[in-house]
């Protein structure tokens, strides 16, 4: 037998299948089917956990995801440590292991437990009122002391070696819950011959059929019923059935997320089986039948190990086969209560005693359970338990005034009725409706394509339930006007139990015991009284309780205690219910790992990561890489023993004196092609275009409509209707789309398409006085000599015997090569290209060489010497305006008052006095170093290198004014002295600019 | 107003805690104010509170159209700094946190400030640069603010992914040490009880419907849901309903209003010491004195007053967290939230008189408005006072968009918050 | 995540496959170089950011690539219409609400 | 002269057969990224030897050519043969451009009857067979990256995507495909 309290004769699991596990490092034994919740109860163990706050010792609740004390870690092995599980809903597996959190040293003696003696002290909010003297105590002392005691379990301390999946889906009909009205709406619409997704939390659907022993439907029990529904809903093609999956999110436009949960309940899982799987469900319509959730009793003590929901202690008797005490008594406000003594006492478990909270219960169940022998006291109420890590009694007067009884019971089952699970519904946006005859919140508008059936929509008799669902599932297919497939089934059903009636708030005579506090929210250790208090001190507002008392903030979000919280501030306030408000409810209904949300994207798929045709070689040759947007670009080539500042400075003699070799293949490139494909250009850039021969390139610039540097690049003139454009390579997606946006809406009647060749061509550039005799024994067809081709020149010709756009450009101020071919011939090219370098003394560069040689020629990189805040004149560009263009994206801007006003920041050179400091990238620049803080700053670094040509470290720096400093002397402040520098052109080697030109 | 202390709690535990007033008063609404503060979010009741203190000006009236603190100030990840690039930014920010710094004792309410640090990761070469650059002007600023390599990140934060293997590996990080978080309720009730003390009527459940000018086209009051309320001087500090607002006034403001998400885990033991921003993944993340993993996600792209935003938002930056902390993979998500900021072209706020006489507006704080609170509220308040910005704000005008002088800090830094 | 109907592929998308791309029926003045400063700061950055009805754009970036134009309540994030570019705002029931 | 230098296609070497999944990289094509207004359609189909299709989602196919409709002046026009499609282009008068796209896309083909479920894992279109038929065609996101949907049988789909891109696409199909559902 697997556990003391499971009982022979009752639930459905097998009682063969035994399964081991420990709890605390204790072994026990529990059956396949379980959950470590039910299988702890079958060995007798209630204390599982302890409370936030006040470290009370605390037992199971419930039996589904509502729990709020029984939270425990799962540790399956070092690396899946799970903190915070929900024992209800953790399924057994073999070995699982299991632990106990927020105690030390032990569950059963926990020091923090003092915190109850202390309890008077820690009332709503105390926090907020203390701690604040003296002033620095509060980080040193208070706040860490605070923090240990905090928290609940332990947070993994090693990355999580599962994987997680996502998918999205679409159906026609979504039905969250497969309860009896989640089932009878799927079959309907999957017999209407919609496309049907039904998804549910537990392992097996049935919902309240797990616990609810009298509903028959189609003449057969309702569990049986459920299974063989479950089963016809499988067979049929139009149908996907999800178990343990949670609706944890209702999104815009009918998007549903659901988690599913695929192997937490697995001994041995597949390592390549997800964890969890993230579902993205766009439904035509949605069937919330999410049923309804029970709240406790409002009563002093009412937090003992062993006091449990009524419907939670019928689910492990009637589905597990667990009883959850030897003498099990009841206390309630509703009828379903009854059922669970009923079911209890038919097991042959003492029932010493139902209070019901109403002076005068009737009705079929109540009968029965006084015939079954059962002592019904109504008009009682619980004022008091007894027990220390479990119960042992209760205290029961009557409501009236009288005498106190104490009755022996080891469970107490407790039921103040139940709560419709509107969270989905609230989530959709859809408007709450607040039923003063029962005390609800119901769904009222609707605001997405959805609609709730059972008793998430108020419906609490069984037969009205299914007619309901049958019927909003046929509507639901209906809508999409589906075919029906197959016969309609139109099941009948009948439970002689209602959920109706209820109360909120502290149960009638057992506000005021002596005997403790009456817990509202018992994970976070709220209780009446705090409540209470926060109203008195002027919290009007729930959202201003929940938030100064903490009551629904737990893991369990207030399942089963919002609607008390509510109550008690309602009456307080002596307002209605709904003035004083209710918590709107935000996704998840239950929390998500966070590996569900992130799915795929881990790892080497959190993004893409671009590489370019020659990447591979580059790696070959020992390259360091740097992130450049997604893409992975060679940095520099160290040799043996090199450091990166040697690689670089070797890299940059090299190319100055032989020839260097680089891979270009990211810049951005979108072919311009159309009739007015230069009037376009006019437009885009501040350049003139009109007059660019066929053959020849232009630098053009690209602003911003406000005036400032958008983006720059090389542009070649194809043929009279067709540019070759080149971007950076960060900027080439957001350029694409800025030319798209003003093309498709504001310059629709130009001639002109746009298509982003950025990867069709691979791009290797060859730099340096050599740079000609590499590239002339593998071009065919074109003239390379300086008249035919000069510089800013391009040609298509064929490369390696393949089609090429041969490009005369550089961006060294050497004389320079660009040879485009077709991407998938770029390494072949890059090879052969390397061979004749190699023959030549060149060097394979990389981005770092690259950004040296175009400092020391003054060249700009956008987005490092410009910052979205520099016009085309502060960076020493007006050349590049045409200066008789009367429009251009751009030239208004550029006109506003400040930009151009005196003093702003313009771009000029600095050399350090000392020639061997190299500046700080984003040093700032002082006219006098030893003013107080806070100190005038002129302008910052924006490049700074060590220039192995020029024999000194080179800058460029945006200066206020700087123009107008020429050989100035100016500071840069640094933490451990001042640097000084002086001001000068922005151009360091060639200053002529001959070498470009061979 | 009875002080708070460890002996006023004590005296209340004997008596059950029934004896504490309350925090706030919620009187009618009077027909007439000096001053109209619209907003009772924390820069607008901190405002009242400076008006009432700083200036002697305590004939004021918050109005609030729902619960106080419920905007943006009770759904933000309460992170504070002030290492701001721009002279003009840090002059406000840091400000701030130079309140910050004694708020719990000015107010006599625990907001507790926790200066954690606030630690910005670097991922790529530009990131570098512009820390950089931040990091040295905020030195000469008087800002602190200091790089650290990738190991000295990892100590200061030891979760932190710093293999050369990650997508995205760590180069480094700014580090600002007085940066941290504050319980940002605490921020709106401790200004809302001092503010009440000092005679300012908080005023909830109290929509403006309209606000109300004379034949000069100054102010003269609004309409609210609760009656018509006179005044001379209005200001509006409504977050991410400011262009509903100033639109009521004919002042039409260069603002869009975003839907922002964030999103608390369960609570755990303490595990994250500080806070950790990203912009180059975009996240950022914190833990809190219950245990809570606070983590903010980016916002929508498009326009709304929802309160509500996309999951896949909250996707994209728990994929960034968990690739900077695999650890967390397994860590489950608790709560999330939306809340509906305003953001101005440059993504720096607006603090300002209006054309309109006796309308001011505080807005345009986009994604980063709390850590402002202090500071926004004690200069508006002179603002109002005086009729004239106070030195730190007057840079924050709404002229700047026409003359071009912006603040642009995303512009110049990529840092949104 | 959003469904917008494309007015070009005629049909709802996933929002993932677009681009918010600001407030529509914002033309670019034709003489945008002789404006004021006044005409260009209420071109380039005042924006009426609608409490309600918005009319925005959209770009169906990983789709058609069309930009187009559309209608949407800003409280409800409900489309009342899309319609292509160039054409005039539509007539909405319940606008000015 | 030099030897034609070779080709290296970014997914050499790639492949994945699973249960119900197959995922392999399709043999270099030619590709041509066409863009032209309704007049120039008749001679340009007739050009290239089929009938631009008009229809969103649509494409038409002929021999191992096809055109893919991506836009409503914008098509994607594949050649497994590898057929000169710029040169059939230039011959044509009527307004139009044409670009040479052979090697800026790759693409891999994934069939089987988890196809469409793979896919699922990344791709948030619609994609079952009313919806998506047989010949449908699509610009689309699949992850974090675009591409191009092309269902060329009822368990078959193209994906078309940029070269830099095929990496990240055909891991997260492979890393779809090995999970059993």
């Amino acid at each position: 037998m697997a556990g003391a309290f499971r009982l022979p004769a009752a639930g459905r699991l097998d009682a063969g299948r035994t399964l081991r596990f420990t709890f605390d490092g204790v072994s026990h034994t529990g059956l396949a089917g379980d959950t470590l919740a039910s299988a702890l109860l079958a060995n007798g163990v209630h204390l599982v956990g302890r409370s936030f706050k006040y470290h009370r010792p605390r037992g199971i609740l419930a039996a589904g995801a509502e729990e709020p004390n029984a939270l425990v870690g799962i540790h399956r092995d070092a690396a899946r440590r799970t903190p915070n599980v929900r024992a209800t809903v953790q399924e057994l597996y073999d070995g699982l292991n299991a632990v106990s959190q927020n105690r030390w040293p032990s569950l059963s003696f926990d020091v923090g437990a003092l915190n109850d003696l202390a309890a008077p002290f820690f009332s709503a909010g105390f926090y907020y009122k203390t701690f604040m003297w003296p002033r620095a105590a509060w980080e040193r002392l208070y706040e860490p002391v605070i923090r240990r005691a905090a928290g609940l379990g332990v947070a993994p301390d090693q990355p999580d070696p599962d994987n997680y999946s996502n998918r999205f889906a679409h159906c026609d009909v979504l039905v969250v819950g497969a309860g009896p009205a989640g089932l009878a709406a799927a079959l309907a619409a999957a017999e209407a011959g919609a496309r049907v997704i039904l998804a549910d939390e537990q392992p097996q659907p049935g919902g309240s059929l797990r616990f609810e022993s009298g509903a028959v439907i189609d003449g057969k029990p309702g569990w049986e019923w459920a299974q063989e529904t479950v089963a016809r809903l499988a067979a049929k093609d139009n149908v996907r059935i999800l178990t343990r999956t949670t609706g944890f999110g209702y999104y815009a436009h009918n998007m549903v997320a659901l988690a599913e949960r695929l192997t937490d309940h697995l001994a041995a899982p597949d390592a390549q089986a997800p964890r969890e799987r993230l579902w993205q469900v766009r439904a035509g319509r949605v069937v919330l039948a999410t049923g309804a959730i029970e709240r406790h009793m409002v009563f002093p003590g009412n937090d003992r190990p062993g006091i449990m929901l009524a419907a939670a202690g019928r689910t492990y008797l009637n589905h597990y086969g667990v009883a959850v005490g030897r003498r099990v008594a009841v206390y309630t406000a509703c009828d379903s209560a009854y059922a669970a003594a009923l079911d209890l006492k038919k097991q042959g478990i003492a029932v010493p005693v139902l209070v019901d909270a109403r002076q005068a219960p009737q009705g079929g169940l109540v009968e029965q359970a006084r015939e079954a022998g059962i002592e019904v006291l109504a008009g009682h109420a619980v004022t008091g338990t007894r027990g220390r890590l479990r119960l042992s009694a209760i205290e029961v007067v009557p409501v009236a005034g009288g005498p106190q009884r104490r009755v022996e019971a080891d469970a107490l089952l407790t039921s103040a009725g139940w709560t419709p699970a509107v969270h989905l519904f609230s989530q959709s946006r859809g408007k709450l409706a607040y039923d003063a005859g029962t005390g609800r919140f119901l769904p009222g508008t609707h605001a997405q394509n959805a609609v709730c059936v059972g008793a998430c929509n108020g419906t609490t008799d069984l037969g009205m339930v299914v007619e309901e669902a049958l019927h909003a599932g046929a509507e639901a297919a209906g809508q999409t006007g589906a075919q029906a497939r197959g016969a309609t089934a139109r099941p009948e059903a009948r439970s002689p139990e209602g959920w109706s009636a209820g109360i909120a708030g502290p149960a009638p005579g057992a506000e005021a015991g002596k005997g403790g506090k009456a817990f509202v929210d018992f994970q976070n250790d709220v209780t009446a009284k705090d409540i209470a208090q926060a109203v008195r001190e002027g919290m009007r507002s729930i959202e201003h309780v929940k938030r100064f008392t903490t009551t629904g903030m737990a893991t369990d979000q207030g399942k089963t205690s919002n609607l008390h919280a509510l109550a008690i501030a309602a009456r307080m306030l002596d307002k209605p219910v709904p003035e004083v408000g209710l918590t709107t409810f935000r996704p998840p209904y239950t929390p998500v790992t966070f590996g569900a949300l992130v799915g795929h994207g881990r790892g080497a798929l959190f993004e893409p990561t671009r590489r370019t045709p020659i990447h591979a070689w580059a790696e070959a040759h020992g390259a360091v890489f740097e992130d450049v947007g997604q893409w992975k670009r060679a940095w520099y080539f160290p040799k043996d023993g090199e450091d990166m500042h040697a690689a670089v400075a070797r890299e940059c003699r090299t190319v100055r004196q032989a020839a260097g070799i680089f891979d270009a293949s990211t810049l951005g490139k979108i072919e311009v092609v159309g009739p007015d494909a230069a009037r376009f250009m006019e437009l885009m850039y501040t350049n003139p275009w009109a007059r660019l021969e066929v053959g020849r390139c232009r630098y053009g610039i690209m602003l911003r409509e406000d005036g400032f540097i958008y983006d720059d690049g090389v542009v070649g003139r194809l043929a009279e209707d067709r540019f070759h454009v080149t971007t950076t390579t960060g900027g080439a997606p957001r350029v694409l789309h800025h030319m798209e946006d003003y093309l498709q809406t504001e310059f629709p009647h130009l001639k002109v398409w746009l298509t982003s060749t950025t990867e069709q061509w691979a791009v290797i550039a060859v730099q340096g006085p050599r740079a000609r005799d590499i590239v002339a024994p593998l071009v065919e067809g074109v003239d390379l000599s300086d008249a035919a081709m000069p510089h800013m020149s391009v040609r298509t010709c064929r490369v390696c015997g393949v089609p090429a756009r041969l490009f005369r450009i550089s961006f060294t101020g050497e004389r320079g090569f660009e040879i485009n071919v077709p991407a998938d011939h770029g390494l072949a090219v890059w090879e052969a290209v390397w061979a004749q370098g190699e023959r030549h003394g060149a060097v394979a560069y990389g981005t770092e060489t690259m950004h040296v040689l175009r400092a020391e020629k003054g060249f700009i990189i956008v987005g490092q010497d410009t910052d979205g805040t520099v016009t085309p004149d502060d960076a020493g560009l007006a050349w590049a305006i045409g200066k008789k263009k009367t429009d251009f994206v751009g030239i208004r801007g550029l006109r506003r008052t400040d930009l151009v006003a005196p003093g702003r920041r313009q771009l000029i050179g600095l050399k350090t006095l000392d020639p061997s400091i190299v500046l700080e990238e984003g040093a700032q620049i002082v006219a006098d170093p030893n003013q107080k803080v806070p100190m005038k700053m002129l302008g910052f670094v924006t490049s700074a290198y060590w220039s192995e040509n020029c024999g000194h470290s080179i800058a460029l720096a945006l200066v206020e004014d700087g123009r107008a400093r020429m050989g100035e002397r100016l500071y840069v402040p640094m933490p451990d002295g001042t640097i000084e520098v002086e001001v000068t052109s922005t151009v360091f080697f060639d200053e002529k600019g001959e070498r470009v030109h061979g | 107003m009875r002080k708070y202390s460890v002996f006023a709690i004590a005296r209340e535990a004997l008596r059950g805690h029934t004896g504490w007033p309350e925090q706030w008063a919620s009187p009618e609404p009077k027909k007439e104010y000096d001053v109209i503060i619209v907003g009772a979010g924390g820069h607008g009741l901190a405002t009242a509170y400076y008006l009432a203190k700083e200036h002697g000006i305590t004939n004021v009236a918050v109005l609030e159209k729902g619960w106080l603190g419920g905007g943006n100030t009770g759904r933000n990840t309460t992170i504070i700094r002030s290492n701001y690039l721009y002279d003009e930014s840090a002059g406000i920010y840091d400000h701030a946190v130079k309140l910050w710094e004694g708020l719990s004792q000015e107010l006599n309410y625990n907001v507790m400030f926790s200066q954690r640090g606030v630690m910005m990761l670097a991922h790529n070469v530009h990131d570098v640069q512009v820390f950089k650059r931040h990091i040295h002007a905020n030195r000469l600023n008087g800002v602190d603010n200091v790089w650290l390599s990738p190991q000295e990140a990892k100590e200061y934060c030891p979760p932190l992914n710093i293999s050369p293997q990650a997508r995205y590996p760590v180069m480094g990080a700014a580090l600002q040490r007085r940066g941290g978080t504050a319980r940002h309720d605490a921020v709106a009730w401790g200004y809302a009880r001092a503010a009440s003390a000092r005679g300012v009527h908080i005023i909830q459940n109290c929509a403006v419907t309209a606000i109300r000018r004379g034949p000069d086209g100054a102010v003269t009051g609004v309409e609210t849901t609760r009656g018509p309320i006179r005044a001379r001087k209005i200001g509006v500090v409504a977050a991410g309903h400011s262009s509903v607002l100033m639109q009521m006034a004919g002042v039409s403001v260069p603002l869009e209003s975003f839907p922002l998400q964030a999103l608390v885990s369960e609570p755990v033991k303490p595990v994250f010491p500080c806070v950790v921003m990203s912009n180059t993944v975009h996240a950022y993340i914190s833990q809190s004195d219950k245990g809570e993993l606070v983590i903010g996600a980016g916002t929508d792209q498009y326009t709304s007053y929802a309160q509500a935003g996309s999951l896949h938002i909250v996707q994209h930056t728990l994929d960034a967290i968990c690739e900077m902390f695999p650890i967390f993979t397994r860590m489950k998500m608790l709560r999330s939230w939306g809340g509906t900021v305003d953001v101005t072209p440059d993504r720096s706020p607006i603090l300002a008189k209006t054309p309109v006489k006796g309308l001011y507006v505080n807005c345009g704080w986009g994604t980063g408005g709390f850590k402002a609170t202090p500071g926004s509220g004690h200069v508006f308040a002179h603002t109002i006072a005086r009729d004239e910005p106070h030195p730190i704000n007057a840079p924050f005008t709404l002229e700047r968009f026409r003359t071009g002088r912006l603040i642009d800090e995303a512009a110049a830094a990529a840092v949104a918050h | 995540m959003l469904l917008i109907y494309c007015p070009y592929c005629e049909e709802e998308r996933p929002e993932l496959e677009f681009r918010h791309a600001g407030e529509a029926h914002i033309a670019r003045p034709e003489n945008i170089a002789g404006i004021s400063d006044e005409a260009f700061e209420r071109y380039f950055f005042i924006r009426s950011n609608p409490k309600g009805i918005a009319y925005e754009r959209w770009r169906h970036i990983h789709g058609c690539a069309r930009f187009f134009n559309a209608a949407r309540d800003t409280v409800s994030d409900r489309f009342l219409a899309t319609y292509r570019t160039g054409e005039p705002k539509p007539r909405l029931e319940g606008e000015g609400q | 002269m030099v030897e034609a230098a070779r080709r290296t296609s970014p997914l050499e070497g790639r492949a994945f057969r699973g249960h119900g999944i197959v995922l392999a990289p399709a043999a270099p094509a030619s590709r041509l990224s066409l863009r032209a207004a309704e007049e120039a359609l008749p001679a340009l189909s007739k050009a290239l030897g089929l009938s631009l299709p008009r229809r969103p989602k649509t494409s038409a196919a002929e021999g191992g050519r096809a055109a893919l409709w991506l836009g409503p002046d914008e098509w994607l026009v594949i050649d497994e043969q590898g057929a000169d499609l710029p040169a059939l282009a230039a011959g044509v008068s009527a307004l139009h451009s044409a670009v040479d796209i052979s090697h800026r896309n790759t693409a891999i083909l994934v069939s089987g009857k988890r196809a469409e479920e793979v896919l699922a894992a990344g791709c948030p279109q619609d994609l079952c067979e009313a919806r998506f038929p047989v010949g449908a065609a699509s610009r689309t996101v699949f992850g974090k990256a675009e591409i191009v949907l092309w269902r060329t049988g009822k368990t078959v789909f193209r994906v078309e995507c940029w070269r830099s891109f095929s990496d990240y696409v055909f891991s997260l199909l492979e890393k779809a495909a090995r999970e059993t559902m």
